[in-house]
């Protein structure tokens, strides 16, 4: 039996999600700290035995957070992480996990305010559990 | 001769061309007024909705990070240059540098300066978030030491002994064989325009209040209440294409648009309406993005002429819709006016420092149009906003090719 | 070999006060390979630095976690230490303890800290040396397009001393420009010259692009021209291929011919006005009838409308919804035709045209007076929309580049303005990548002719050698990374002369990781960001220490 | 190319059941390529059988391999040392690669992860079609490498079935093509369009006979 951490993995991309964690820290606009950022180069990186190692690790909740659609750096990744998040979520479909538990974002480097929103959404969702 | 380069300026154009510069092997100086770089860009929001708007605003924090970090890049904050002698290929620069109470490369941000200071509002001031480089600031005029009171608390606080009350302005020479002048602009100061109640009612805003609204709060809530606002004015040319501004800023038309279409989308049931005299859409992919916004945004041919409050705290606008033909009044419970790029007040005195030419407009006078980077003197080259309107992506552009007109002096006299 | 981790703490001035820091320290030392645990001050600052370096030599530790502020602030120079210590520069794993843990939590944060450091211990122990390494790059530069942007470009860059080979479709150089009326002026004749005598620069007319290959620093083209198909290589390459004016008949009821005419004709009459039969009395320009696009027309309606003023001496009438002015010094020139008399009428619906008694009749709601006008024109100057130059999309597909929605050069992402494109070695300038007017155009020149001159003038160039690999034992070329990788870094290329394998080219990779991601065989690795150092990290979440 | 899918996990884990230590082993070739059961894929159903498993609170231990092809006696005993630890063995390979490991190691129960479906191509990225049904019978030069009997919704050799759409697409399925209009356009290309007048005799099916087998020459 997987042992639940109540953690929520993070995958940030570090040309955007990293650098509002990093102002809403600048900011202290506090937030939930059962939150573990994985800074990745770009949110296309994240693959999907990323996500499932993480749930296998019990974590309550996976974020992919990228740049919006059409400012990914590399053009694609974001949109293919967006991809890859959907068909991670049938995947836990499959073992029963509620799909909600994983999520895709878009923020912004100054969008501090909007990262904290997601961190507290996901942890309000997954407190249930 | 010198190889090393001077860039004044510290926002994206003059950052653009630093790391140009650098990046080719030059030695190159980044003077900035201010403590920190980026100019206006650094403190600026995005605009995406669900999807890019392509703003470019997010493409600024790189930059500044890239520069802070270049080996080839001093950066000189606080700084102004004071005296210009020599020509093209050996330039000698006076440069002027504020007292620096905490030099930014002891400082740590840890902060506890600014807890122990006993003034209110504190004379020690916490850098703004994107602030690079990330250090805390000293405000002379507020300082109980610097005004001869004794208090030492946050000098003895600071653990890594950065702060020195004994600092004096230092002036400093520099060898370049060229400069790149990228002091930017102004933003248009909307009190100039009365009738339109800026400063006068809190519900009227200008783009730049907006910018910072989002960057800080990343929703506009009004700021009379609170609360999410239902209907929404842009007014369009505030300080560009009148009497004493000669010229189209070319940015406001895509910011307000932008903004119009982010308000719009966070809050699907506000109305938005824009007041314009010529739409300037234009650009890569911009016209698109236009016609997607006809579809949910209001746009009218005419500026208002006058912005009352109400008693309900609500903002009457009065306009001539031209298309109609027809004078109406409206009310909005937030008017944004987009105001312009205007021309630095004080671009005169470095005018005089540097020798360099003013043109009719304010801005600095390019020497020929096909070579807007090219000054009066040899050797001194424009960047950006400081030469004429321009949005980000071509501020970049612009220092690159003023970077690029350095690099062949620099080539020259090697 | 048994790994030596040493892990340094670093409590921001002692003003990180919700994290225990003894605490921290006692706990990460039982982690796994660490050898040392030290607890600082100010990292960040040269003393810090020293202090740490002189530790990592005593204890011979040789993987280094700095549980600090964001590595977005220091991560460059403790890599610089790194290497001051004889370290290789990427034995460094960093856990953001002040941006993302103190700073950003109420309370005590102490498990947070700890449990971010061991993350970073369990990525260090996965850390392997990245070297740095010089590649060769090719000097010659092919510039694609004679117009003035391409002829600038040659120019320029012959200035700063590389070699270009210019390609132009057409018989001679020169493109759309020569004899338009232009503001600023072009000298167009003079450029060409300067081109002719220029021993840097090679010049082929009727020649165009067959086929391309490679990546930034080594680009194999194949040029065709006549019979001939030229083999050249090549370190960059710098589209300037300018666009393609189209008259969209739907907008005019008017065939063209007679009195509606193209800005290209009126500049022939222009040029010599005495060969009209009858001088026109009234002249109109349409604009902005299309919505979009408009700058380079407007520009180039508000020239000639002056020009016929002096010319010609006839009315003006300029027909626009909205004018564009958002390019350096319209504003002044739209003034200046006021002043000279042009009427400007602005429209809302789209003015009805045709033609009555051999002239153009104008019929249009002008919203100024809220009325219906009529004005009959001699001639009728069309809009010309923006499109982009025949052959963009074969041009870019032969070198796997995007095109944006409306097929200019050049995808829309604020990452790639001004000049770059998604490949690197790869620059758009001009109106090959929209609606540029001069002024614009000749500020992209510059700016790629700069960052061409800075990728390959030092005819090497520094990469970090395999960061991003396939392993050839394990790839199966099923060329799905070929397919997705953004930057086209990724080519198949014959190991051991047998087998074809899929290899990343070190100067084109951006370092994305979205190949390794998809690699269906995981034969991909990512130094830095690899599977094991990815998963190392998920793997020492809620661990309890 | 044999192309294959996975499995609904559902039918992975009723064919597991019971079974507390198994061998989950992809296969480096085809099914790799067609991204169903490479090294990827294995580390994919693993955790989500692991996952599923420790939802329910049973007890499963997973082993992970992907060896080169599954299809080969000689490559399958590399698993050996592998197997000897397990209970179950769970193949994503295609049918060719299950029963090579169910002949090698007959002792222990080999259970499918995959359906493999056919043989074909990537038309796309991540998208695969059929492109040939292994007739025995192979008759593309007739009708310029493009194959009706795969192609054609209803595999007819002697033209369309006039039930053709606007367009060209199949009556059948209208996001594909008619089969006998691409052929059609092709031979024009090629200035051979008698070939559609030629007639083709109802195909025999048995040019193989099933199952099949090829003895090579042994050179």
């Amino acid at each position: 039996m997987i042992r639940g951490n109540n953690k929520i993995v993070a995958f940030c991309c570090e040309n955007s999600a990293y650098l509002a964690a990093d102002k809403a820290g600048r900011m202290r606009l506090h937030y939930p700290d059962n939150v573990r950022i994985i800074r990745v180069p770009c949110v296309g990186r994240v693959d999907l035995i990323h996500i499932l190692k993480a749930f296998e690790k019990g974590a309550a909740g996976v974020l992919l957070i990228g740049c919006h659609e059409g400012a990914c750096q590399h053009l694609t990744g974001n949109t293919r992480a967006k991809e890859r998040a959907a068909y991670a979520r049938n995947l836990l479909k499959e073992v029963g996990i509620d799909e909600a538990r994983l999520r895709m974002a878009n923020i912004a480097p100054d969008m501090a305010q909007q990262f904290v929103r997601e961190i507290e959404d996901m942890t309000e969702k997954t407190k249930e559990r | 001769m010198e190889t090393s380069s001077l860039v004044i300026g510290g926002g994206v154009a003059g950052v653009a061309a630093a790391l140009a510069l650098a990046d080719n092997g030059s030695q190159v100086y980044l003077i900035e007024t201010e403590p920190s770089i980026g100019g206006w860009a650094a403190s600026f929001c995005c605009k995406a909705t669900d999807v890019c708007t392509k703003c470019s605003v997010c493409v600024v924090p790189q930059k500044l990070q890239q520069v802070a970090i270049h080996p080839h890049i001093s950066i000189l904050t606080d700084s102004m240059v004071a005296g210009l002698s020599g020509g093209i290929g050996n330039f000698k620069v006076e440069v002027l540098q504020k007292p620096q109470y905490i030099p930014p490369e002891r400082c740590i941000a840890c902060g506890m300066c600014a807890e122990v200071c006993p003034t209110e509002p504190k004379a020690i001031r916490s850098p703004s978030p994107e602030a690079v480089p990330y250090s805390y600031v000293l405000d002379e005029s507020r300082c109980l030491r610097l005004k001869g009171e004794t208090c030492d608390l946050c000098r003895d606080i600071c653990p890594t002994n950065a702060i020195d009350f004994n600092h004096e302005p230092e002036k400093k020479e520099l060898g370049v064989g060229a400069i790149i002048v990228a002091t930017g602009f102004e933003v248009f100061d909307a009190r100039e325009m009365g009738c339109l109640g800026y400063g006068r009612y809190p519900n009227v805003l200008t783009g730049l209040d907006l910018e910072r609204i989002f960057n800080r709060e990343g929703y506009l809530k009004l700021p009379s209440n609170g609360k999410d606002p239902k209907k929404v004015a842009f007014v369009q040319c505030i300080g560009s294409r009148d009497e004493s501004h000669g010229y189209c800023s070319q940015v406001c038309c895509k910011y307000a648009i932008r903004f119009a279409r982010l308000i719009k989308y966070q809050n699907p049931n506000a109305e938005v309406t824009i007041f314009y005299i010529d739409l300037q859409t234009a650009g890569k992919g911009f016209a698109q993005f236009y016609e997607e916004c006809q579809k949910n945004i209001r746009f009218v041919r005419g500026l208002p002429v006058e912005v009352l409050g109400t008693s309900s705290g609500e903002l009457e606008v009065r306009f001539e819709n031209i298309s109609e033909g027809t004078v109406k009044r409206e009310t909005f419970d937030v008017v944004a006016l987009s105001v312009g790029i205007s021309p630095k007040k004080d671009s005169w005195d470095l005018a005089r420092t540097l020798g360099i030419n003013l043109g009719e407009c304010g801005f600095f006078d390019a020497k020929e149009p096909l070579n807007s980077n090219e000054t009066n003197v040899e050797g001194i080259f424009l960047a950006g906003t400081c030469q004429g309107p321009r949005d980000i992506p071509d501020s970049i552009a612009h220092g690159m090719a003023a970077a690029q007109s350095a690099m062949e002096v620099l080539e020259r006299c090697k | 070999m048994q790994i030596r981790i040493g892990v340094f703490l670093c409590d921001c001035g002692k003003s990180l006060s919700n994290i225990d820091f003894p605490k921290v320290s006692e706990r990460a030392e039982k982690l796994q390979d660490v050898v040392h645990v030290g607890l600082h001050s100010n990292l960040c600052l040269k003393e810090g630095i020293e202090e740490m370096l002189s530790t990592i030599r005593d204890g011979a530790i040789d993987r280094v976690v700095i549980a600090a502020c964001s590595p977005k602030l220091k991560e460059d120079a403790f890599r610089n230490a790194l290497e001051e210590a004889g370290l290789n520069s990427n034995f460094l794993s960093l856990a953001n303890i002040r941006e993302q843990c103190s700073w950003a939590h109420e309370g005590d944060v102490t498990e947070k800290a700890l449990e971010l450091t061991a993350m970073a211990v369990e990525r260090a122990r996965f850390l392997k040396p990245l070297v740095k390494k010089d590649v060769p790059v090719n000097k010659e530069v092919l510039v694609v397009g004679g117009g003035f942007a391409g002829m600038k470009v040659a120019l320029d860059l012959a200035n700063l001393g590389l070699r270009t080979t210019l390609v132009e479709r057409g018989l001679a150089l020169g493109g759309r420009l020569e004899g338009f009326e232009t503001n600023p002026a072009v000298p167009i004749n003079s450029m060409r010259k300067a081109i002719e005598e220029n021993r840097d620069i090679e010049v082929l007319t009727s020649a165009e692009l067959t086929r391309g290959e490679g990546e930034v620093g080594d680009f194999s083209i194949r040029i065709k021209k006549g019979d001939e198909e030229l083999s050249r290589s090549f370190g960059a390459i710098i589209f300037a291929t300018g666009y393609r004016p189209e008259i969209s008949p739907g907008d005019f009821q008017l065939r063209p011919g007679v009195n509606l005419i193209s800005q290209e004709k009126l500049t022939e009459i222009l040029k010599a006005p005495e060969r009209l039969e009858l001088r026109p009395k009234t002249i109109g320009f349409v604009l902005d009838v299309s919505d979009e696009n408009c700058r380079l027309p407007t520009l180039s309606a508000l020239n000639d409308a002056l020009a016929v003023k002096e010319r010609l001496g006839s009315e003006v009438y300029v027909f626009c919804k909205s004018l564009k002015v958002d390019s350096e010094g319209v504003e002044e020139v739209y003034r200046e035709a006021r002043d000279r008399g042009v009427v400007f009428v602005k429209f809302e619906e789209r003015p009805r045209i045709c033609s009555e008694d051999g002239r153009v009749k104008v019929e249009l709601n002008d919203i100024l007076l809220g009325d219906e006008i009529t004005v009959f024109c001699d001639f009728l100057v069309a809009e010309e929309r923006i499109m982009p130059s025949e052959g963009t999309e074969a041009l870019s597909s032969i070198l796997k580049m995007r095109i944006d929605s409306r097929g200019f050069c050049q995808d829309e992402n604020v990452h790639l303005y001004p000049v770059s494109c998604e490949r690197k070695g790869i620059f758009c300038v001009g109106a090959c990548r929209g609606d540029l007017d001069i002024a614009r155009a000749s500020t992209d020149v510059a700016s790629a002719v700069l960052s061409t001159y800075e990728l390959l003038a030092p005819g090497t160039a520094i990469v970090e050698a395999e960061r991003v690999k396939v392993d050839p034992e394990k790839c199966r070329v099923c060329l799905t990374c070929i397919r997705v990788c953004p930057h086209g870094a990724i080519r198949l290329v014959r190991v051991d002369t047998e087998r074809e394998v899929a290899q990343i080219s070190d100067l084109a990779c951006e370092g994305c990781g979205i190949c390794a991601a998809i690699c269906p065989a995981k034969a991909i690795d990512f130094e830095g960001y690899g599977d094991e150092q990815i998963l190392a990290e998920v793997q020492a979440i809620g661990e309890s220490l | 190319m044999i192309i294959a899918e996975r499995k609904p996990l559902e039918e992975i884990r009723g064919m597991i059941a019971g079974y507390k230590k198994i061998l989950v082993a992809g296969c480096g070739t085809c099914v790799t390529i067609c991204w169903a059961g490479g090294e990827k894929e294995v580390g994919i159903l693993s955790s989500q059988l692991r996952l599923a498993s420790s939802g329910e609170g049973t007890e499963l231990s997973i082993v992970e391999a992907c060896i080169e092809r599954q299809c080969e006696k000689e490559m399958v005993e590399e698993l050996r040392d592998k197997v000897q630890d397990v209970e179950a063995i769970v193949s994503m390979a295609c049918g060719i690669g299950v029963q090579t490991i169910a002949d090698v190691f007959e002792e222990k129960p080999v259970f499918p992860a995959l359906n493999t479906t056919f043989m074909g191509m990537p038309e796309a990225e991540g998208v695969w079609t059929e492109k040939c049904r292994s007739c025995g019978d192979c008759m593309l030069y007739w009708t310029g490498g493009i194959c009706p009997v795969v192609r054609c919704a209803k595999g007819l050799l002697n033209g369309p079935c006039g039930g053709t759409r606007k367009g060209g697409s199949c009556e059948i399925d209208p996001e594909k093509d008619c089969a006998w209009v691409l052929i059609y356009r092709r031979l024009e290309k090629q200035g051979r369009l008698d070939l559609m007048r030629k007639y083709y005799e109802p195909k025999n099916y048995r040019a193989v006979k099933r199952p099949g087998k090829i003895e090579a020459l042994k050179a």
